[in-house]
């Protein structure tokens, strides 16, 4: 059972960057129903550095407080930059989760992974090289 | 810090009473004997724990031979299963139980299963509800016992079990029922219930935690669970945990009394926390039987939205309250009751238990109805899936 | 009424440490929540538990992790032979232990016997001392456990733990010990002691009765004993005992800083007692060893007298003490323990076990000393056997 | 574990006749060290009525109080008499014993037996009809 750290409740409480961006350049869907957890991440480029970021995410404490600080980590950065910011990055960044949540992190590297594939997909034709969701939440 | 907040987890634990704390209190250190000396203050210690015996077998209207005290219902669950299976293997290796049985239940059936047993699961309709008849018709010759609980602690939803013990005495097969969210808040009589065993735990009582009871209905053939000492009549080993068999038997003395009270101050209590959430939130599902119900329980699905994301956006005002969401868990599998009761995956990690007790007040029911809906409507702002 | 008692049965029972009650009184009704829930309530209980764990582990040189609470010794006793036994099976069915553990070991062993288990008891010699070359010589490729306490809770014998753990160790077979009367007692070390598995109760120990725990180094392979929710991270289901799990952190935290102190007070009072009554007494014997004993530990057997009246005399006098003698039991049958170090039947009844606590003043054993051989007196003058 | 009527602790505290009779014209001797009871009952007849009766006795403290107790209610009794006193009348004037104890009152009325078998015996060669000890205490 959870006990969040402080961070994890900062950005449960008040989550950064909620919402759609409706003329998004790449949108990132990740996760089902199923498992109870979703990420739409959205995003904005502009001379390849994110310059808007916003998410929507159907989920637990965790889901929701790291889809808001990988929001926060990637805004302004280029596009390289966001990519190296790993799972493991965000689960820094929010001093911690507990084992059971780790796969929240990864959704939401995910999600990230999944707008910038969308992204490059719709503006070079071909998405992120070796891009592929982990296999954390396969639908029933 | 208590006064700000409201308690609605009952059905996880309860306060203990201020009756029980004082029951138990000279137990620690003044009258400490292990009952099982002959000495005075051996002989003290077992005077207290027979009076208890008795007061949490009135509870019950079992006889005070037939209660034998255990750590909690998860002991008292793993005793019954196991206790007639490892007696009773050379009549038979067949148990049927429900799938939307306590993980006390079921998983010493999985255990089971892998010494040879065999376990059916009955089906169960929306509600929860075992149909009698499908008891009837999966008894086989093979069969040892019968496990379905008195009623379920996630929905609510109480079981026929005077009918089920019927089929059960009938076909003499041994009967087993987990009362332990019933016990204090319904009448359960295990007479009238036909049952053979049924297990109680005292923390869901207004007793203390670490104890509670088997009843064993005299005859039934049963090995030991906890081998060791002659303690309980060569039925469980282990000194006995006065204090706590002491409070418990306050805690049942309370319920025999509280009984009808409770019942009629939950009641109301229930039902407009249940209709204000339904009228006041959308796409929201009542789970488990509307009536046949424990008069505490209110569990409900809001689509859209998560449970965990509920019970700590409900916990920053102050309010305790359970999901069956278990995106903590290490399956990511929400509530098999849920799924059990026909709850697609997604709606069924968007559930919420409030369970209400002795001292929640209409002003606490009205708070959740004001803070609540705000919750849901923030939370589906947020979700990808409300759009749609 | 207390005051002018003496109460020499801590073997039996402790009384709780003031301090103990104290830190859990908090813990039946304001910080009363399931430590399993999500909300503020849940996880102040879980962040006692924790604090609990890791006092318990550094009574006995664990890691937190691998201490799991359980209801007490004898379910510790019994989840570690089951435990393994079931975990293990395909490895082998062979168990060694001795024929003076307690009853919440060899009742499991001789149940596990029935489902096709081999029980190696190995001999002891005349102090109930194991000779650790036994064991070595009792290994087997079937073997999976060796279960010897640490030291005896009727003669006081401590055994060499160290030594056969080596050889356990050296084997690759797991090594359980019943240490229930030694924590707290004398110096427990689950690394120097080479276990892999070891078992404490709470009460024995100035903590509440009804809460122990299992030390389970980690990698163990077992399964656990009592199937249910996820609790103890999947080792043990229930709802954890809040207060009885702080009470026994609280008895950990007392008994590491009072260890050394607890042990200069005891030794020389259990000394002048044995040379006191031995000298006063004629015809008697001190069970088990002179030296490698328990600090609190006198046992002794008096001829042509039978122990539950000597007992019931010193009741009389307000002496509270204990007796091997069974004349009570079903079977008649003296102490297992008394009977496996070669006393025979009839001195094996006239045995009275003396066991003091941190309470115990040197008056205290010099009231014993002055009292109890005028009971031994009285009742040899009604003997039918002494006059021969 | 006993938990004893304040009849028995009264005949445990004051066991009455206890001792020997140097003289005795039966004696009944029942039990073994092996089971951890054992009663020795001393009888002096006249007139077919028993003047005077003792006892010895190695035992739990229902041993020593049955022991008590069947003299107490077979002293100034006929023969005849005494040998209705059955287990039962002892346990009942004890005000009960604890049913693991019960053999105990066993032990008395066949140490009783055994006396007055060994004064018939004595006095006319022939022992009591059909006395034979209960099993209840086999040596080992
Ligand atoms: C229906 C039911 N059975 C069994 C249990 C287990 O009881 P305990 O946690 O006291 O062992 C619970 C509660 O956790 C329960 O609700
Ligand atoms: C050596 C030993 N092991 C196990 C136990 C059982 O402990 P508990 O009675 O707390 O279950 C005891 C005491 O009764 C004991 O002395």
């Amino acid at each position: 059972m959870p006990a969040y750290s402080e961070k994890v409740m900062d950005h449960f409480k008040n989550p950064r960057n909620v919402g759609e961006i409706p003329d998004a350049d790449g949108i990132g869907h990740i996760g089902n129903p199923v498992c109870g957890d979703i990420m739409e991440l959205y995003i904005k480029v502009k001379d390849n550095v994110l310059t808007d970021v916003k998410f929507k995410t159907f989920g637990c404490g965790a889901a929701i407080a790291t889809s808001s600080m990988i929001t926060e980590l990637v805004k302004g950065k280029t596009l390289d930059e966001a990519l190296k910011i790993s799972n493991r990055a965000v689960v820094e960044a929010l001093d911690g989760l507990p084992p059971a949540k780790l796969h929240c992190s990864v959704l939401a590297e995910d999600a990230l992974k999944g707008a910038i594939d969308d992204y490059l997909k719709k503006s070079t034709g071909k998405g992120l090289p070796g891009f592929k969701p982990h296999e954390e939440h396969p639908p029933k | 810090m208590n006064e700000k907040r409201i308690y609605m987890d009952h059905a996880a634990t309860t306060p203990a009473h201020p009756e029980v704390i004082g029951a138990m209190a000279p137990y620690f250190s003044d009258i400490f004997g292990n009952p099982s000396s002959i000495h005075s203050f051996g002989q003290e210690a077992r005077s207290a724990v027979e009076e208890a015996r008795e007061k949490v077998a009135s509870l019950i209207n079992a006889k005070k031979e037939e209660i034998v005290f255990t750590s909690g219902g998860t002991e008292s669950d793993n005793f019954a299963i196991k206790g007639v299976a490892f007696a009773n293997s050379k009549k038979g290796n067949h148990i049927i139980t429900t799938p939307i049985e306590h993980h006390a239940i079921t998983e010493p059936c999985e255990f089971m299963k892998t010494l040879g047993f065999d376990i059916t699961y009955l089906p169960v309709d929306g509600y929860g509800m075992v149909d009698p008849e499908d008891v009837k018709r999966a008894l086989t010759d093979k069969t040892i016992l019968v496990s379905v609980m008195h009623a379920n602690n996630e929905i609510g939803t109480i079981q026929p079990i005077d009918e089920i013990g019927r089929i059960t005495r009938e076909a003499g097969v041994y009967f087993h029922t987990d009362a332990v969210q019933t016990a204090g808040a319904i009448p359960v009589d295990v007479n009238k219930m036909n049952v053979d065993l049924l297990s109680i735990s005292a923390h869901k009582l207004y007793g203390p935690k670490g104890i509670g009871c088997l009843y064993i209905k005299k005859g039934t053939k049963m090995v030991p669970f906890m081998h060791g000492g002659g303690q309980e009549k060569n039925r469980r080993g282990s000194t006995e945990n006065v204090p706590g068999i002491v409070g418990f038997g306050k805690a049942a003395e309370i319920a025999v009394k509280e009984l009808d009270a409770r019942q009629a101050h939950l009641l109301p209590l229930r039902d407009k926390l249940i209709k204000g959430l339904s009228e006041k939130i959308d796409h929201s599902l009542l789970n488990g039987h509307p009536t046949k119900r424990l008069p505490n329980n209110i569990s409900m699905c809001f689509e859209f939205v998560e449970g965990e994301s509920m019970l700590l956006n409900l916990d920053m005002e102050g309010i305790a309250s359970s999901t069956g969401s278990a995106c903590s868990s290490a399956t990511l599998e929400p509530s098999h009751v849920l799924l059990s009761i026909g709850r697609p995956h997604a709606i069924a990690h968007g559930s919420i238990r409030f369970s209400l007790g002795r001292m929640t007040t209409e002003k606490d029911v009205d708070t959740v109805l004001d803070v609540f809906p705000k919750i849901v409507d923030k939370l589906r702002k947020m979700s990808p899936l409300y759009k749609r």
